[in-house]
């Protein structure tokens, strides 16, 4: 099995099926969307079958393929003991404990979401192909194991995303893409700079043969976490007047909190959330199911990967931050969800309290709290998944999500108002469902470390109960309004997504180890990272 | 006799020449204080060729030549003047703005 | 003068300056009115008349009337014209012309300024009175003037280039732009002047001279018929006669600057005379100069499409050249065929001044009427007879006669007693004279009838009587009917 | 032999998962099969929870089987699994007799309804959540089927949806236990981070808490919010509200959760952790006056209420307030034995109202009257059930409550007059709706007959239950409390107490003849003269009005102040940036006008600005 | 300061000097502030005029009287001429039309001459070699002009034949 490459594979699948649409004629829909669909659910058992065969224990970085990509000589004048100096591009894909689940994910919920794009009404085609180009830039963000190839997916993914957001969305689309593509730009623009600073400093390799001495600069992540908790000793760490490899404290608190805000833009954190909002709303539910199932997600996966698995010390002391961040986005986020009029607002900001509680889960910086948050990712990105689809399957027979014009739909689609008030229940965190187990995890390792922040971080809950009652309650329960008495239950091309999605959170819920065993040598590994560098932590 | 009171005067001319061109909205007066300020050039000119630091008589060829341009220059300009004027019919400095945006 | 001009500059030094320059300008300003009269002369015998001749014994104050007349005439200013350039312009024509004297030397030290750019300083100064006579035509707020203005402008400036051009050739023989050292370059005798080496510069400057000073075939800008009088028609008094002063003060710079170019200064015409000062030579030459000047002028191109200057005869010529001209220009010949054109020009005008004038002194010598003029009656009270046959043919009955018995006994018949003619409503039909048998009233040449008042124009026969001159000597071809002599 | 049956003691919360699965899967199709199996199953888990009750009856050492991994926390591993302690055998009983009885008595009241067989799959999946609390063996499996069994309330309460009040019940049932809930969570949390190797499981808690491991301040603020939990799901004092509301859904329902079993969850949470609240001492304090108040409170508000069920609901109110006054005076037993009584006494009150309601088609007492003569057996019942609850002899009531009220006497004389209040009321508002409901002439014109077997056999059951139910703890046979384990108090008959409390239930009983029976004392003595009391008590003391105004308006204030926050001043940030750069763009166009003149004095001033900066370097050194 | 003045006006060079330059800027400025157009002209015909006597004095004679050939007599009939050609509406210039622009340009001219008289004031030129006599000042001229100066020279001809072509090109009227 390990012959094969498979990560590649994985990744490169839609973007296959996307070539081959290119050749189907634009009028043929049933076509493209067979197509689009295969091109999604290959990935999908490719995916399971990597989950399957990811051995637990042992080196969590596995399935491992790295290639020279680009190699770019450096002028040597005045390292003349050093025969050849250059920076290389690494095509670098691996999988460990944190970003397998992820991947995951992304196949799941990008082939539900492929079912769920089959009510998309215009230009099927340039629709699927922009969306196996997003989902093949999504598997590669997880895969990457290079700073630049990271980068290059992430871009890669916005792109698709503005004109998916951008064509198809609702009424005014393009201001939602133009602020998405403008402040993700930014954002991607202040990480592109925390890496290169990274790369210039920490991202060398000195390989010493018997006569000559290569140096290369590459974006290798290893490479550069290697030279970073390398024996404190050693010449990179002497903080030397001019010496090129070292990072001082306060450049490594700069590049921290440019990580920390260009991920914050991406997974929003309080002050960056509003272009989110208006993405959540405008575009069309299927694209809203992999925005907020996957793309929130990178941000959060970015934050953990680099922020603070590359600097545990800058992370740790400003674990109070990111705690009392979360909390913000928590508490805000239920706030506001509880007095919007829309539904599709409502989860977005409900997704806002979600990602509060990922924040949270990282700020504890013991096992359960990172657990918490990597399963509080993959259980938000399973149940807002569920919950777009289901709001796109009701827009698309109710043409509105006010709250207010709808109501008592259980009598008329009581199958789908089932699975509403299912998906309801697990994004409030009912045990038994996903959601829960993130939460409970999250606020456990918060516990360990700021009670108080915890504790408040905790009224979260109650707040969630009300706006999902309230939001779910509204479309499900009460008198019927008439014209919606005769819309019909869901189709099978959309039950079967719904379905999926409700086993997974159910599974997830019921028996989490299923997710957490692969997690723990990674997480293991981080711990004793953020045990060493940032000293004991109590608890 | 030193050369700060010729170059005074160059300058207040000069300077009353630049306020002429630039405010007046008028054509030909803008030309003329175009031609004010040549001469105030010129004033310069000799004012160094007599009191400069290597006086000679450079000076005064140059402010030859400067007369010379000065008069091609007026030429030009006023026949551009009675061109413009006849087909716009004014010779407003400020309606020839044609190359506002 | 040079010494006067070495001395450093001081009080006393400038009045003598002064003094010098207020005897310049009287100099000036004589040569300009005897000019004026000159040239009215010459004109006037070119037009077979004699020219101004009731002022002063032979004519010669009549520029100076002129002059008192602009002086004590009053100068009017138009209302819509702009009255400070109206009142500056003669002031901007005038000053040049005479500032542009000071630097022609009259004699090897008579010169007012020394200047080593003597000739550029009388064109800059040249140029700046064309400013004059612009704002002048621009002031006077007259289209006339207007256009007489820029066109007097126009021809100024066009000309005085070739002006200094054909100075140049001067300047590159002598080297310097200085007069005094020009004029030094040509002693020796008169081939040593400068007109016979560049006889062509010496030409065109003449022209250019003439055209410069809108003399007579330039004078375009006074055509009479189109422009009335050119700039100055709206002035008149004074400010006329100050551009009038400005246009003989060039006229005397022109004739002095060529001279002292091109014809020797003060430089004697042969060496043996030159003992005579210079000063004399120097308006001798202006003189013959100026002569040859308005000849030249005069008649060497008339104007192809108008009459001379005022002269008719001259016109007929130039009427008949004109055809000519127009013919030859129109087929393109020119050249040599223009030149004979001027030449016969020039022969009759030399041959006009030569015959005799018909200007006659009018009031003075009475005018020799046609031998049939019907002019005022004259009444012989012995021949009457008292037949009143001229009072019953006058046909507007203005003839009333009573007669009175002979008082010498022995002959018979009536003698007139009064004769009167109503000259207010007498037509001088002549009719009375044809009937009178006996010639008894008889027509003269005299025709002043011109009375204060009406009642002055009934004549008695006293003053019929006494009016007696220039009588009509053929009266009626026919014999003297009946028995009355002829008169002797 | 001995663990036999206990062993399989995880197929009792099985076997109704089964009957809820079927019924989803094939809900339609069964129509009139799905009752049957609801019932089978409830039979099978009754008769094995009979037989490991029995098996149990003779010793009292807990069998505990917890192998399940569930979820690795870095080296912490956290199991699953069950636990049978004589307590959960004894609960096990009551749960699964109760929801039998229910399952019976629904299949013949919910007969008409379309969605039949939704409401048995939703009471199958109530009783396995609360078969699964009773015997989860540790705190965090205990939670999860806490809020299984809140969600259950919730569905089962708003299960006539398309009323808008159930809508508003069910939230509100739901949201105000979660309250509870979070209490519950963070003590869990505190308990995991104090507890020695991170376990949650019960035997632990004992082992830890008894030997005093865990300093007071932590055992205190656990206790507190593991009792705020419990305030949540047993409706205590300040998260009452819910109860009354969920009377919305199907009376069944109130009668099997809201009066048998999910309410008692608190209690027996309580009770589980009993160790806990001993470690700290003013915890119990806390408990016991909770109780107490609560038990008063509700009784008032229970005599001014017109509606049948809302009555009984402030009556199980005030029961549980006494249950836990037993418990915060440290009578475990006393509160259990209560609590085993008020199961069955108060099911059968309230299916016996739901006969009543079944029969005369309202809920409002007032147009009710004289259905005695029609409704012979549940006239009966209903009498039984009421003078149980009342407290009289030979009835369960007298037993449970006298032990409480002698817990109370020596421990808490304060409580123990309030408690004896208290009572009074309870006979006064259970002898209110009697007479009221069955005495006198028939207020409305429908006319009433008796109901069918499937509503009578039930109420005969739980009749007889009542009954007998006393004699398990009487003063003078202490069984259940040894069967217990707990031998803390020794069983003396404190006659005063009995004879004080029956005084006050004959007081009550009387008094609620005399004013609704014979009608001889005008019914609005309290509402005549002091009218404002009357409306107090009558509007539940406000309390309703008070949460609405300060919780929900208050949210949504706060929820408006950030929207507007939010729209205006992070989204205005934004949109001042933006707008910055085109005002400045616009400026710059202002000067290209075209004329030769502005360029040239614009060029003019650059150059002097360019001159002075330069010459300026000379005067003053800038950088 | 008077003394200073008076000192300056005693020697008479200076006083002529300060004769013409008064004269100059009198011009100067009337030819700002008048608003009939050909009185404009002759404010700054008299300017030319004072500032050719100027190059006088500075023993530039030749350059002097150039200077009034060429500005007195060409250039300011040429304006003369532009203004007749080109009919004027309303003589009077409308001043504050544009306050804003006329303010700031004074303040500009008035900052541009401060920079320009503080530089002045505080450069010491200091001629090195012997001045030059302005003995048969127009012989030097023309020798060095034609010696040194001859490129130049060449350049200004083919200048003036371009621009007096395209004058004539430009202001042409196409009638024909």
């Amino acid at each position: 099995m390990d012959k094969l490459p498979l990560l590649t594979l994985i990744a490169f699948t839609p973007l296959l099926g996307a070539l081959v649409l290119l050749f189907v004629p634009k009028q043929q829909g049933r076509l493209i969307k067979t197509i689009a669909l295969i091109a999604t659910l290959i990935p999908l058992v490719l995916a399971a079958a990597l989950y399957a065969a990811y051995q637990a224990s042992g080196d969590p970085v596995q399935f491992k393929e790295m290639y020279s990509w680009i190699k770019i000589p450096l002028n040597k004048e005045g390292l003349e003991q050093i025969t050849s100096f250059f920076f290389e591009f690494k095509y670098n894909l691996a999988v460990d404990g944190l970003s397998l689940p992820l991947v995951f994910l992304t196949a799941l919920v990008s082939a539900m979401a492929a079912l769920a794009s089959f009510h998309i009404k215009k230009r099927w085609k340039t629709f699927y192909i922009c969306f196996l180009l997003l989902e093949t830039g999504m598997f590669g963000v997880f895969m990457a194991q290079d700073l630049f190839l990271f980068f290059l997916f992430f871009e890669i993914t916005l792109v698709p995303m503005f004109f998916l957001v951008g064509i198809w969305g609702y009424l005014d689309r393009e201001k939602a893409a133009n602020k998405f593509l403008i402040y993700n730009g930014i954002g991607s623009a202040i990480m592109l700079i925390a890496f290169l600073i990274i790369v210039a400093t920490v991202g060398f390799t000195m390989t010493q043969t018997n006569n000559e001495v290569i140096l290369s600069y590459s974006g290798d992540i290893h490479q550069i976490a290697h030279n970073l908790f390398q024996d404190p000793n050693a010449f990179v760490n002497q903080a030397k007047p001019n010496n090129p490899f070292f990072m001082s404290d306060t450049m490594k608190w700069t590049v921290f909190l440019m990580l920390l805000v260009a991920f914050g833009i991406k997974l929003p954190i309080f002050p960056f959330h509003t272009w989110m909002l208006r993405v959540h709303t405008e575009a069309p539910p299927s694209i809203v199911m992999i925005h907020s199932g996957i793309l929130l997600k990178m941000g959060a996966y970015g934050l953990i990967r680099f922020g603070v698995l590359f600097f545990p010390a800058q992370a740790k002391e400003a674990a109070l931050l990111l705690g009392i961040l979360g909390v913000i986005n928590i508490l805000y986020g239920a706030a506001l969800a509880v007095v919007q009029r829309e539904f599709k607002l409502v989860l977005a900001y409900s997704s806002i309290s979600h990602m509060g509680v990922v924040l949270l889960g990282l700020a504890a910086f013991n096992t359960s709290g990172l657990q918490g948050a990597v399963f509080q990712l993959v259980s938000h990105g399973l149940i807002s998944a569920l919950l777009f689809l289901l709001v796109g399957s009701i827009y698309e027979r109710t043409e509105t999500t006010e709250l207010g014009a709808l109501g008592g739909l259980a009598k008329s689609i009581p199958f789908m108002s089932g699975i509403l008030l299912i998906a309801g229940m697990a994004s409030l965190g009912l045990p038994g469902l996903s959601g829960f187990i993130g939460e409970f995890l999250a606020f456990v390792g918060m516990f360990g470390t700021y009670k108080a922040v915890a504790a408040v971080g905790a009224l979260g809950i109650i707040l969630a109960a009300v706006y999902v009652l309230r939001g779910v309650l509204s479309i499900t329960f009460g008198p019927i309004a008439a014209q919606y008495a005769g819309i019909r239950d869901a189709r099978l091309v959309e039950a079967i997504p719904m379905i999926t999605l409700v086993a997974f959170i159910l599974l997830l819920g019921i028996y989490p180890s299923v997710l957490s065993e692969p997690l723990q040598q990674t997480i293991s590994g981080m711990d004793q990272l953020l045990h060493s560098a940032a000293g004991h932590i109590g608890g | 006799m030193s050369i700060t009171p010729y170059l005074t005067l160059a300058a207040i001319l000069f300077c009353i020449g630049l306020y002429g061109a630039l405010s007046k909205k008028n054509a030909i007066i803008v030309l003329l204080s175009i031609e004010l300020m040549l001469n105030a050039v010129n004033l310069n000119l000799i004012a160094f060729a007599k009191y400069g630091p290597k006086p000679g008589l450079a000076g005064q060829i140059f402010s030859l030549f400067n007369i010379t341009v000065a008069a091609a220059e007026v030429a030009v300009g006023i026949a551009i003047l009675i061109n413009l004027y006849r087909n716009r019919g004014t010779t407003d400095v400020t309606d020839m703005d044609t190359m506002k945006r | 003068m040079m010494h006067f001009l070495e001395q450093p500059f001081g009080w006393s030094n400038f009045f003598v300056f002064l003094l010098l320059g207020i005897v310049m300008l009287l100099i000036v300003l004589g040569f300009v009115t005897y000019a004026i009269y000159f040239e009215r002369k010459v004109i006037g015998w070119m037009q077979f008349r004699i020219g101004p001749n009731r002022t002063g014994p032979l004519g010669l104050l009549q520029s100076v009337a002129d002059v008192t007349k602009l002086l004590i005439k009053e100068d009017t200013i138009p209302r819509k014209a702009e009255r400070q350039l109206f009142i500056l312009a003669p002031v901007i024509t005038f000053i040049p012309s005479f500032a542009a004297i000071a630097v022609l030397p009259f004699a090897s030290n008579l010169f007012f300024a020394d200047l080593d750019v003597g000739i550029l300083y009388y064109v800059a100064l040249s140029g700046i009175s064309t400013i004059g006579i612009v704002l002048g035509g621009w002031a006077s707020n007259n289209k006339y003037a207007l256009l007489g203005g820029m066109r007097s402008a126009a021809q100024m400036i066009s000309y005085e280039v070739p002006l200094v051009i054909s100075v140049v050739g001067i300047v590159m023989m002598t080297g310097t732009l200085n007069l005094r050292l020009i004029v030094e370059g040509q002693a020796g005798g008169f081939w040593h002047w400068n007109f016979i080496p560049q006889i062509i510069g010496f030409v065109v400057f003449v022209i250019a001279g003439i055209s410069e000073l809108n003399r007579t075939p330039f004078d375009l800008p006074e055509a009479e018929s189109e422009l009335v009088a050119g700039y100055h028609v709206e002035y008149s008094g004074f400010r006329f006669a100050f551009f009038m002063l400005a246009e003989y003060v060039y006229v005397f710079a022109i004739a002095s600057l060529t001279t002292v170019l091109f014809l020797g200064g003060w430089q004697s015409p042969l060496p043996v005379l030159d003992f005579i000062p210079g000063i004399i030579l120097v308006p001798a030459q202006i003189f013959v100069h100026r002569l040859f000047l308005l000849l030249a002028a005069r008649d060497a191109a008339a104007h192809p499409d108008r009459p001379a200057h005022g002269s008719r005869l001259a016109g007929a010529a130039a009427a008949r050249d004109r055809q000519h001209f127009r013919q030859r220009d129109f087929n393109g010949i020119g050249g040599w065929g223009r030149m004979k054109g001027i030449m016969k020009g020039l022969g009759v005008t030399f041959k006009a001044m030569t015959a005799k004038k018909v200007t006659y002194a009018y009031p003075d010598v009475p005018l020799e009427m046609p031998d049939r003029f019907r002019g005022i009656q004259h009444f012989e009270p012995d021949k009457c007879i008292v037949c009143n046959m001229c009072a019953k043919i006058c046909p507007t009955e203005c003839i009333t006669l009573t007669g009175k018995p002979n008082p010498d006994p022995e002959k018979k018949g009536k003698v007139i007693d009064t004769y009167d003619i109503n000259f207010e409503i007498c037509i001088l039909c002549d009719l009375c004279t044809e009937v009178c048998p006996t010639e008894a009233i008889v027509m003269t040449n005299n025709f002043e009838l011109s009375t204060y008042s009406r009642d002055e124009l009934f004549k008695d026969m006293k003053w019929l009587t006494d009016n007696n001159e220039n009588v009509r000597k053929e009266n009626n071809s026919a014999a003297p009917k009946g028995g009355a002599k002829a008169n002797a | 032999m001995a663990n036999d049956f206990t062993s399989y003691a995880w197929l009792v919360p099985l076997f109704p998962l089964l009957a809820f699965l079927v019924l989803i899967a094939a809900g339609r199709q069964l129509r009139e099969a799905g009752a049957y199996i609801s019932i089978v199953a409830m039979l099978a888990s009754f008769v094995l929870a009979l037989l490991i009750f029995f098996e149990r009856l003779g010793h009292t050492t807990d069998y505990t089987w917890n192998q399940l991994k569930w979820l690795t926390i870095g080296d912490f591993q956290l199991n699953m699994g069950f636990e049978v302690t004589n307590l959960n055998a004894l609960m096990l009983v009551i749960v699964t007799l109760v929801s039998l009885l229910v399952n019976i008595y629904s299949k013949g009241y919910m007969h008409g309804d379309e969605r039949v067989n939704v409401f048995f799959s939703y009471i199958q999946l109530f009783s396995f959540a609360m078969l699964g609390l009773v015997i989860s063996v540790n705190v965090l499996e205990l939670y999860i089927f806490w809020e299984l069994v809140g969600v259950c309330s919730f569905l089962l309460v708003g299960f006539w949806y398309f009323k808008p009040e159930a809508r508003a019940a069910a939230k509100k049932a739901f949201i105000v236990t979660r309250v509870g809930d979070v209490g519950l969570f963070l003590g869990m949390l505190l308990l995991f981070w104090y507890m020695p190797g991170h376990s949650l499981d019960f035997s632990a808690i004992h082992n830890a808490f008894s030997q005093g491991k865990i300093d007071p301040s932590i055992a205190t603020w656990i206790a507190i919010l593991v009792f705020v939990g419990a305030m949540g799901k047993s409706g205590q004092f300040p998260l009452h509200t819910w109860l009354p509301d969920a009377m919305e859904g199907p009376t069944p329902i109130s009668a099997l959760i809201h009066a048998a079993t999910m309410v008692a969850a608190g209690v027996y949470l309580v009770a589980r952790t009993m160790d806990i609240f001993q470690a700290s001492p003013d915890a119990m304090l806390v408990v016991a006056y909770v109780g107490g108040f609560t038990a008063i409170f509700a009784a008032t508000i229970g005599t001014a209420q017109n509606d049948i069920k809302r009555v009984l609901a402030y009556s199980t109110v005030s029961q549980l307030g006494y249950m836990m006054m037993a418990l915060g005076l440290g009578a475990a037993t006393a509160g259990i034995f209560h609590l085993f009584t008020h199961a069955f006494f108060k099911a059968l009150l309230f299916l016996g109202a739901g006969s009543v309601i079944h029969a005369v088609h309202t809920q409002d007492i007032r147009e009710m009257g004289g259905l005695a003569g029609k409704m012979k057996i549940t006239a009966w019942t209903f009498a039984i059930g009421a003078l149980a609850l009342s407290g009289i002899v030979p009835l369960s009531g007298f037993w449970s409550k006298d032990a409480i009220l002698s817990a109370a006497f020596e421990h808490n004389q304060l409580l123990f007059w309030v408690g004896l209040i208290a009572a009074f009321f309870t006979a006064f508002y259970m002898a209110r709706l009697f007479f009221l409901v069955f005495a006198g002439k028939p207020r409305s014109d429908a006319h009433a007959h008796e109901s069918p077997a499937p509503f009578t056999f039930p109420l005969v059951v739980l009749a007889v239950l009542a009954v007998i139910a006393g004699f398990v703890f009487t003063p003078f046979n202490g069984w259940l409390g040894h069967w217990l384990g707990d031998h803390a108090e020794a069983e003396t008959a404190n006659w005063t107490v009995m004879i004080l409390s029956t005084l006050a239930g004959l007081l009550g009983i009387g008094l609620g003849y005399v004013m609704y029976g014979k009608n001889s004392v005008s019914r609005d003595i309290v509402a005549g003269n002091a009218p404002w009391l009357y409306t107090l008590v009558y509007r539940k003391y406000y309390i309703d009005e008070l949460y609405d105004v300060v919780f929900v308006r208050g949210l949504r204030l706060i929820g408006k102040a950030f929207e507007l926050f939010d729209i205006y001043i992070v989204d205005g940030i934004v949109r001042l940036c933006s707008a910055a750069v085109v005002g400045i763009g616009r400026l710059g166009l202002r000067l290209q006008n075209g004329q030769v003149q502005t360029y040239g004095l614009a060029t003019l001033l650059g150059l002097l600005i360019l001159a002075l900066a330069l010459a300026g370097r000379r005067f003053f050194h800038l950088g | 300061m008077l003394d200073r003045l008076i000192g300056f006006l005693s020697s008479g060079e200076n006083l002529v000097f300060f004769v013409f330059s008064l004269v100059a800027i009198c011009g100067a400025i009337f030819m700002i502030s008048l608003t009939r157009v050909v009185h404009m002209v002759m404010a700054l015909a008299l300017t030319f005029l004072s500032l050719g006597g100027i190059y006088i004095t500075l023993g530039a004679e030749f350059v002097g009287w150039v200077q009034v050939l060429i500005y007195a007599g060409a250039i300011t009939i040429l304006m003369i001429f532009g203004i007749m050609m080109t009919r004027h509406r309303g003589e009077a210039e409308t001043e504050p039309q544009r306050p804003w622009h006329n303010g700031l340009l004074l303040v500009g001219a008035i900052v541009l001459f401060g920079i320009l008289f503080y530089v002045i004031q505080n450069a010491t030129i200091t001629p090195q070699s012997a001045p030059v006599d302005p003995k048969d000042n127009t012989l030097q001229i023309g020798q060095l002009l034609f010696n040194q100066y001859v490129i130049p020279f060449e350049i200004m001809s083919v200048l003036l034949t371009v621009a007096f072509i395209g004058a004539i090109v430009v202001a042409k009227r196409e009638e024909d």
